[in-house]
């Protein structure tokens, strides 16, 4: 019996102001079937919930239509509201009369027109919804989080701490991951590495965290709470049970010209080697593609010297499967690289150098042991400038987003050359200075006033090497744009951070979308910013977009407090929208012909079969059945079946049917 | 056109509706046409099409008496489109009815007769017709006894009516639910019908039997009415086979030459045993 | 019961048809389209396909559409409105076959035996039949077996038969037939004194229809004999939507939001859906039941409640059916079987 | 043809199958198929260029199944409807014997789908030239010609369902046409109706039509049907190389995808 | 004369298209009032039949998007919908049936100002072909 409420929201003025409410709700009244249509003001909030709410019992309303902004908005608020008010919440539907109507057409009558067709299509629907009742699954509580920088070390340990398995998987040897490059860290100037080793091995000691370094995810299947992650555990040409990390392989390495990538270039390693001293496992790598042994097939010179004899040259990969209930997403970031600043001689002058290799050179642990030498000549530079948003903010490298921590770190860079060149001149050129965080206009103040950094509002335009300087050209735009050249000895480019380079590829492998960066996309920006449009995988740091140390030590914080809540008890309710195959009774069964074409297209895997059995247990037909852990609720088997004997719940041929004779 | 369109229904009204079991409703429907309504007759055991404007027509029998004008009643469980779309009509909406069509329960001829209904599950309605029929006219008829059974407490229609019938002092009631359907409070009996019905005993001198139910319930009640005595002649039953037209030229009815529609619903047992397996 | 005979020039239809036009009247003859030959509005007979013994489908849609409006309606807030069909056109239907035109009988001994179906008998009455009679007949022809013949009258209102010269000897049946000739009187000639029957196909008797009818409610039982017969069915319906006598019907309801229409369409009991109740349960649930529902049908029940017999002999089913189904060869096995 | 008899009368003997499905005379000088229970019936047995019926038809058919284990004569349309019911989990291996017909008329014992795949893989199942010029003249119509064609044509159907009926493929048991909740193709013969039927049977078909053209032959109003099957045929095989009944475990070019798929047609 | 103001239908999917025209909203990008969305989960859901209901529910133009290849949120709705569109474009242009009625497009949750235009250019290309005289003149075409 069909008793459908339509409920229409001004949203203040924002619907109210390009249609006409009143005249929408007086349309919605006429509708067959509808008993109840009145608008408010705001239908989201309380008393317009509590209008919802009594109408839903006073009219015994059989359904709910509220036109309003877009269910991905609101849908939720309002089926809750159905919900306490004792009507199934799969009865209540809205009407997108916000984002899909009033913020999209011109105030008129054509407006108001399609504002009140788009809620006779709902009420339509809404007549066939039938109440749903979430579906139960049972939850693995093992979380699986990608990437062992500061926020996925972060999420593990919050999420082990507060009872549950971790796996925790890095991709390069060793975790700590971008922060245990840095020298030190803006406000606070602490050490990076003092703060974050600790955490390190915290996470290698920790009961509940298995930790595979040297390891990525190859592939993920499943669903939230039953995820199936294979992780490839990449040969490390080393028995990591049988290694003790004494070091003597690195030592007697013969190949010890290696550009070190945890140097970022600045400092060199060998063949078999740990990222830093400090690496958490301290167990060594094989570089095979640098190696002599797998370039020329003898050396073994490792082997001959372990006395564990935990060398493995012949190793291979291997691929092991785990069971999880939850991802995080911590795989971090990446910079943009040389070949994107001809115009910097970025790549081609030795002493134009990123920050990160920056870092290192500041870093105590990094090549130089600390000392500012420029990389030409390991010569003390007496002249440094500093380039903020080298890629950011400019269109024509197709980064129109700032990058957010390079006006901090670029103070620091040119505290710490100050600090440790006294004479030093350190010119920064900036666009502005963002320094939106607890203590960091007065660490950019610092800076300037305190370590006498000059700062020049304005781009440099080109650089060049004359008489082994560096000529930096640039516009000082605080001096009505006048010309600037400064003859430098190193040049320190702050590139934009950009997603990793195969983002993309991880955002597939997880279903989870992402943005035109490349960067993975949150469920929503402001309310649900550490969850991904795929149940069960969260993000942290700085893969959702650029972050500082705090931000994405806080949102992984964030994500494990999501983790620990799913894990919170052993069964998950889903919503039920998944797709069934119709059973009728004898002697049809079903209409389902057992064609199978749904079985191949489903990319969960959720097609079963069935044999429907006569009473002496002869099989009379096999048919289709829908494992409802399984389904996600796609629908592309519904559009696939010949004689639609299978349905999708929430979507229903009959609702959609409808819908489309409601145009 | 000269002659009426036999196939335009009268508009009714819905005045009521009750809810009898999940899926199951009752809908009261009065004549939108006052005129129409008051020359409309029918006789016990007769059906009409009755049509939802959009989605077609479907058979159900008229569930009220003749003795009771002014309006009729259909029970329909919702199970197909019509069906469907019926249960999504809300009181005061307007449905289609045509009829009524088919012939009928002898009743003139069973002055005197003790009657005995035995119906099962959503298959009430029809003889629900014939029962208020002969309890407005008590004094014609002798023993009234109604055997009703259900799969369970929840799936019985006519619930308050079988209360007020079991109140009555006039009529000996019966209702039943197969074991297991039963909740605490159910005070009627539990077990199929037929056996309740062997139990009950009735006695078959100067008694006609009316037995409604699903195929699996009438093939095991009808022996036990023999065994009990009734002749194939004084059992009647009706049938429900598809049907589209309803006056007997669609096609779809037929069992061998005869047209369900015209030639029944009623049929006693003595007919149904020379009909061909076709129903 | 033939009211005149008169001679109508090969070269007069053509006139005649004019004549019906101005009258008001649409004309449905036979057309060729492709390898196939249907009744449709013709505005010459020009038009019209030469030579032809049988078109693919019968002229019943004229009086019994495929798919018809029984009603329109429109709803109206909680009010439905209703409306009836108007008055359908007259209509002459040209050039079908004695056998066809005997069918007419038959469709309105449904349509009319009980309740009266005001608008199939509006339309019958408008419909006028110009039959021509069959000079070829081919294998699948048995008109003789069941009561009509090549040059039979019934059901025409005016029945042609081509003679030597090429020319029609006109036998004008009935008033209907009358009037038409009235329109144009001046195309009616003398007939001469010829003998129609020369011009006739020879359509010998092939199987006894005393012995089908009485042998038919005993096969009723006898499984293995429909069984057989129908094992190759396929259980389309095009025997059903070929045939000129056959009447089963659907009623459908299609609405645009507010507006819509019941319609009438052809169904067919051959259908493995056309007895399924809503619950799945099925009266006749295998094929050979469905081919002994149509034979039974058409031969035995027609013939007892409506003393007719549903069948005119027309061969269509046999020659459409795509399984090779010829019922006359069944019809003969049941006849003549011991 | 002789050789077609001998088989059936051995392979009835043996009890190696309960029923030979094949083509035996019909009226006139028609066949029509027969189903053979016994060796002394196989004479009835005919094997010519009449014999064009896809007689895979039956063997979804609960009449025919109940007869037992049947031997089909099965020209290479038909061989191709037995794989591709195979693919779609209505036959089993072993459930059928085909007595493969070439197209020269030779016959070949295929009691295995591997057999029927080599043996089928020995035939190039291209569009002949006169299809292939059929096709092409509609494609060279106009899209107003075309629908002026297909208009004409489908203002005939009656909705016999012949088309559905001959098809070996179409053994749903309850077709779509008969599903009314909600009704996707109107019952009644009217336009719409045709036109929605036919385009809703021809992308069922999509890449499962075995092109043996019963469609066509079946229609009593004689629409060209199975131009709507060999359109689509062709361009599966045009766009994912797949052609239907190849394989017992055939895929579905419909449930299965490329990343690589065409989709110039989309923004 | 007020010009002709075709009825466009579009399937959207709920992840990337819907999303999408979200977006286009919170952004305020005005487009014509035409389009009338139904919401699916995905594209992979969109029936054919759903198009050819539209075109007899007096449609002048269908729009069907979803997320781009590689963006399905269920990885591969997308590509079985791509293959489907596919054959049904050329059944449909070998039936004769405008094609030009019916457009395509990945419009992801990030292109609000995409699906703007992209509604723009549909309802100006169908406002040029006119209404749908093919399917009008279906409607009730056979029914006596």
């Amino acid at each position: 019996m069909a008793r459908i409420g339509v409920f229409i929201c001004h949203c203040g003025e924002n619907i109210a102001g390009t249609v006409d409410v009143f005249k929408v709700a007086e349309a919605a009244g006429k509708f067959p079937g509808v008993v109840h249509s009145v608008e408010y003001k705001y239908m989201c909030s309380d008393p317009g919930q509590t209008m919802i709410k009594d109408a839903i019992k006073e009219k015994k309303l059989t359904g709910v239509v509220v036109a309003a902004c877009s269910p991905r908005m609101h849908e939720p608020t309002f089926r809750r509201a159905c919900a306490e008010a004792g009507l199934n919440p799969f009865l209540c539907e809205m009407a997108n009369i916000r984002e899909h109507c009033s913020w999209v057409h011109e105030k008129g009558e054509a407006t108001t027109q399609k504002a009140i067709e788009l809620i006779r299509i709902m009420v339509e629907k809404v007549k066939r919804n039938k109440p749903l009742y979430s579906i139960k699954v049972p939850v693995t509580k093992t979380a699986l989080v990608l990437g062992g920088g500061i926020a996925g070390i972060q999420a593990a340990l919050d999420i082990a701490n507060a009872g549950h398995q971790v796996i925790l998987v890095e991709r390069s040897p060793s975790i700590g991951g971008h922060m245990l490059q840095l020298s030190e860290t803006f406000p606070t100037l602490d050490c990076s590495q003092c703060i974050l080793t600790p955490r390190m091995v915290e996470v290698a000691q920790h009961p509940k965290i298995t930790l595979y370094t040297y390891s990525e995810l190859e592939s993920l299947d499943g669903f939230i709470g039953n995820f199936k992650a294979r992780i490839r555990r990449k040969a490390r040409g080393v028995d990591e049970k049988l290694c003790t990390g004494c070091g003597v392989c690195i030592q007697k390495c013969p190949q010890k010209k290696i550009p070190s990538e945890f140097d970022a270039g600045m400092g060199k390693r060998t063949a078999i080697y740990v990222p830093c001293p400090q690496s958490v496992p301290n167990q060594p790598v094989i570089d095979r593609e640098h190696c002599t042994y797998y370039i020329k097939g003898k050396c073994k010179i490792c082997e001959k010297f372990c006395e564990r004899k935990a060398i493995r040259l012949d190793q291979q990969d291997e691929i092991i499967e785990v069971n999880v209930g939850a991802v995080v997403a911590a795989t971090g970031f990446d910079i943009l690289h040389s070949k994107d600043f001809p115009e910097y001689g970025y790549g081609k002058y030795p002493d134009v150098i990123d920050g990160l290799q920056f870092e290192r050179l500041a870093s105590a642990s990094g090549p130089t042991l600390g000392a500012i030498k420029r990389p030409s000549d390991g010569k003390e530079p007496e002249t440094v400038v500093f380039i903020a948003c080298a890629g950011s903010r400019d269109d024509a490298k197709g980064i129109p987003y700032c990058s957010k921590i390079c006006c901090m770190y670029t103070a620091k860079h040119a505290m710490l050359y100050k600090h440790k060149v006294h004479n030093g001149k350190a010119y920064v050129f900036y666009m502005d200075i963002r320094a939106g965080g607890k203590n960091y206009e007065e660490f950019v103040r610092r800076a300037i006033e305190e370590d006498g950094a000059v700062y020049l509002r304005g781009r440099v335009s080109r650089i060049y090497e004359e008489d082994g300087k560096l000529i930096v050209k640039g516009v000082d735009t605080l001096l009505g744009a006048q010309p600037v050249e400064i003859k430098a000895d190193m040049v320190v480019l702050a590139t934009a951070i950009v997603a990793n380079q195969d983002a993309e590829s991880l955002a597939q492998k997880l279903r989870v979308s992402y943005d035109p960066y490349h960067f993975l996309s949150e469920a929503h920006p402001k309310l649900r910013p550490v969850e991904t449009n795929t149940a069960g995988i969260f993000l942290a740091g700085a893969c959702q977009a650029p972050k500082d140390i705090p931000e994405a030590v806080a949102q992984a914080s964030g994500a494990a407090a999501k983790v620990a809540g799913l894990f919170s008890s052993s069964e998950l309710s889903r919503e039920p929208v998944i797709a069934v195959v119709n059973r009728l009774p004898p002697p049809v069964f079903s209409t389902c012909t057992g064609c199978f074409l749904c079985e191949k297209a489903c990319p969960y895997q959720a097609i079963e079969r069935e044999e429907i059995k006569d009473r002496k247990g002869n099989v009379i037909k096999v048919v289709a059945k829908v494992n409802p852990g399984l389904c996600q609720g796609c629908g592309t088997c519904v559009a696939l079946c010949r004689v639609k004997a299978i349905d999708l719940q929430g979507f229903t041929n009959e609702q959609v049917y409808c819908e489309l004779m409601a145009l | 056109m000269s002659e009426p369109n036999i196939y335009q229904p009268f508009l009714m009204r819905i005045d009521k509706i009750t809810e009898e079991a999940p899926l199951v409703k009752t809908f009261k429907l009065v004549f939108v046409n006052d005129e129409e309504g008051k020359k409309f007759q029918f006789k016990a055991g007769q059906f009409g099409e009755y049509s939802v404007f959009g989605e077609g027509e479907c058979t159900l029998c008229i569930a009220s008496p003749p003795t009771r004008p002014g309006y009729i009643e259909c029970t329909f469980r919702q199970a197909g489109r019509v069906t469907g779309a019926l249960a999504g009509k809300e009181e005061g909406e307007i449905i289609g009815f045509r009829g009524p069509y088919g012939n009928t329960f002898p009743l003139e001829q069973w002055q005197g007769k003790n009657l005995l209904f035995i119906a099962g599950g959503i298959a009430l309605p029809p003889l629900r017709c014939v029962i208020w029929n002969a309890l407005d006219l008590r004094d014609r008829f002798k023993e009234i006894t109604v055997i009703y059974g259900a799969r369970s407490v929840a799936d019985l229609v006519y619930k308050q009516e079988l209360e007020e019938w079991a109140k009555r002092g006039d009529l000996k009631i019966l209702t039943t639910v197969d074991p297991g359907g039963e909740t605490p409070d159910w005070k009627g009996e539990i077990g199929f019908v037929p056996a309740v019905l062997e139990k009950a005993d009735p006695i078959c001198e100067n008694t006609v039997a009316l037995v409604c139910g699903p195929p699996i319930m009438i093939k095991l009640t009808l022996p036990v009415l023999a065994k009990l005595g009734f002749s194939p002649e004084n059992t009647f039953t009706t049938l429900e086979n598809r049907m589209k037209c309803g006056i007997g030229k669609c096609g779809h009815c037929m069992v061998g030459k005869y047209f369900v529609c015209k030639d029944g619903p009623v049929f006693t047992l003595a007919q149904l045993n020379q009909l061909p397996p076709e129903y | 019961m033939i009211i005149e005979k008169k001679l109508l020039k090969q070269d007069s239809v053509e006139k005649l048809f004019a004549k019906l036009k101005a009258d008001g009247r649409r004309i449905l003859a036979p057309k060729a389209q492709g390898d196939e030959i249907f009744f449709e509005q013709v505005a010459s007979a020009s038009e019209m396909a030469k030579d032809y013994i049988q078109t693919t489908l019968s002229p019943k849609g004229a009086v019994f559409p495929r798919v018809e409006a029984l009603f329109r309606y429109q709803m109206e807030g909680k009010d439905v409105k209703i409306e009836n069909n108007s008055e359908p056109q007259p209509t002459v239907i040209f050039g079908l076959r004695p056998c066809d035109a005997a069918s007419f009988a038959i469709l309105n001994s449904v349509f009319s035996w009980d309740y009266q179906d005001s608008q199939f008998k509006s339309r019958l009455a408008q419909t006028a039949a110009i039959t021509v009679s069959c000079s070829r007949a081919d294998e699948y022809c048995f008109c003789t077996s069941v009561g009509g013949s090549p040059g039979d009258t019934k059901g025409s209102d005016i029945l042609l038969t081509r003679i030597g010269s090429g020319d029609y000897l006109a036998e004008i049946l009935t008033e209907k037939g009358k009037a038409m000739v009235t329109l144009a009187p001046e195309l009616f000639a003398e007939a001469p004194s010829e003998d129609k029957e020369k011009y006739l196909a020879k359509v010998p008797v092939k199987f006894d229809l005393k012995k089908l009818t009485e042998k038919l409610p005993e096969a009723f039982n006898n499984n293995e004999l429909w069984m057989e017969q129908s094992l190759r069915c396929l259980g389309c319906g095009a025997c059903a939507f070929v045939c000129p006598a056959c009447v089963c019907f659907d009623i459908q309801d299609e609405s645009k939001r507010e507006s819509g229409v019941r319609l009438r369409c052809w169904d067919s009991c051959g259908f493995s859906l056309f007895t399924a109740h809503t619950s799945g349960h099925n009266p006749r649930p295998v094929q050979s039941q469905r081919w002994r529902q149509r034979v039974m049908h058409k031969f035995s029940y027609f013939n007892d409640r409506q003393k007719y017999l549903g069948c005119v002999g027309c061969g269509r089913c046999s020659r459409k059916c795509p399984a090779d189904m010829n019922l006359l060869e069944h019809l003969k096995a049941i006849a003549e079987a011991r | 043809m002789e050789e077609l008899r001998k088989k059936a009368r051995e392979l009835l003997t043996s009890g190696a199958v309960k029923v030979i499905i094949g083509y035996g005379p019909g009226s006139g000088k028609r066949v029509r198929a027969v189903f053979v229970r016994k060796p002394e019936q196989a004479d009835l047995l005919i094997c010519d260029d009449r014999c064009l019926q896809n007689l895979a038809v039956y063997l979804t058919k609960p009449e025919v199944k109940a007869l037992g284990k049947a031997a089909v004569v099965a020209r290479l349309p038909t061989l191709r409807a037995i794989l591709q019911l195979a693919a779609e989990n209505q036959l089993t291996d072993g459930q059928v014997v085909a007595l493969g017909i070439s197209p020269e008329g030779k016959m070949t014992e295929l009691s295995q789908f591997k057999a029927i795949e080599e043996f089928l893989a020995g035939f190039s199942f291209e569009l002949s030239a006169e299809e292939k010029a059929t096709l092409e003249k509609l494609d060279q119509m106009t899209p107003e010609q075309r629908w002026q064609f297909w208009q004409e044509q489908f203002a005939k159907c009656v909705r016999c369902y012949g088309c559905r009926a001959s098809c070996p493929l179409c053994y749903c048991e309850k077709c779509l046409a008969e599903c009314n909740q909600p009704q996707w193709i109107p019952a009644a013969s009217h336009q719409i109706g045709n036109l929605d039927w036919h385009i809703i049977r021809a992308m069922h078909l999509a890449n499962r039509c075995v092109n043996c053209g019963d469609c066509s032959r079946a229609c009593p109003v004689g629409i060209p049907l199975h131009l709507l099957n060999q359109k689509l045929a062709e361009e599966v095989f045009k766009q994912f190389g797949a052609r239907s009944g190849m394989k017992a475990a055939q895929e579905y070019a419909l449930c299965n995808w490329k990343l690589e798929d065409r989709e110039n047609f989309i923004k | 004369m007020s010009e002709f103001e075709p009825k466009i239908v579009a399937f959207v999917c709920n992840w990337c298209t819907y999303a999408g025209a979200d977006l286009t909203g919170t952004s305020r990008i005005k487009y014509a009032s035409n389009v009338r969305m139904i919401r699916l989960p995905c594209t992979g859901r969109i029936d054919f039949m759903l198009l050819l209901k539209a075109f007899e529910q007096g449609a002048d133009g269908i729009i069907v998007s979803g997320c781009h290849p590689n963006d399905c949120h269920y990885t591969a709705g997308n590509f079985h919908a791509r293959r489907r569109w596919m054959m049904f474009r050329s059944l449909l242009d070998f039936l004769g049936i405008d094609t030009r009625r019916i457009h395509f497009a990945w419009v992801s949750a990030a292109e609000g100002a995409k699906w703007a235009e992209f509604v723009n250019s549909v309802t100006d290309q169908v406002r040029k072909l006119g209404p749908n005289e093919q399917y009008q003149k279906l409607s009730q075409a056979g029914v006596e």
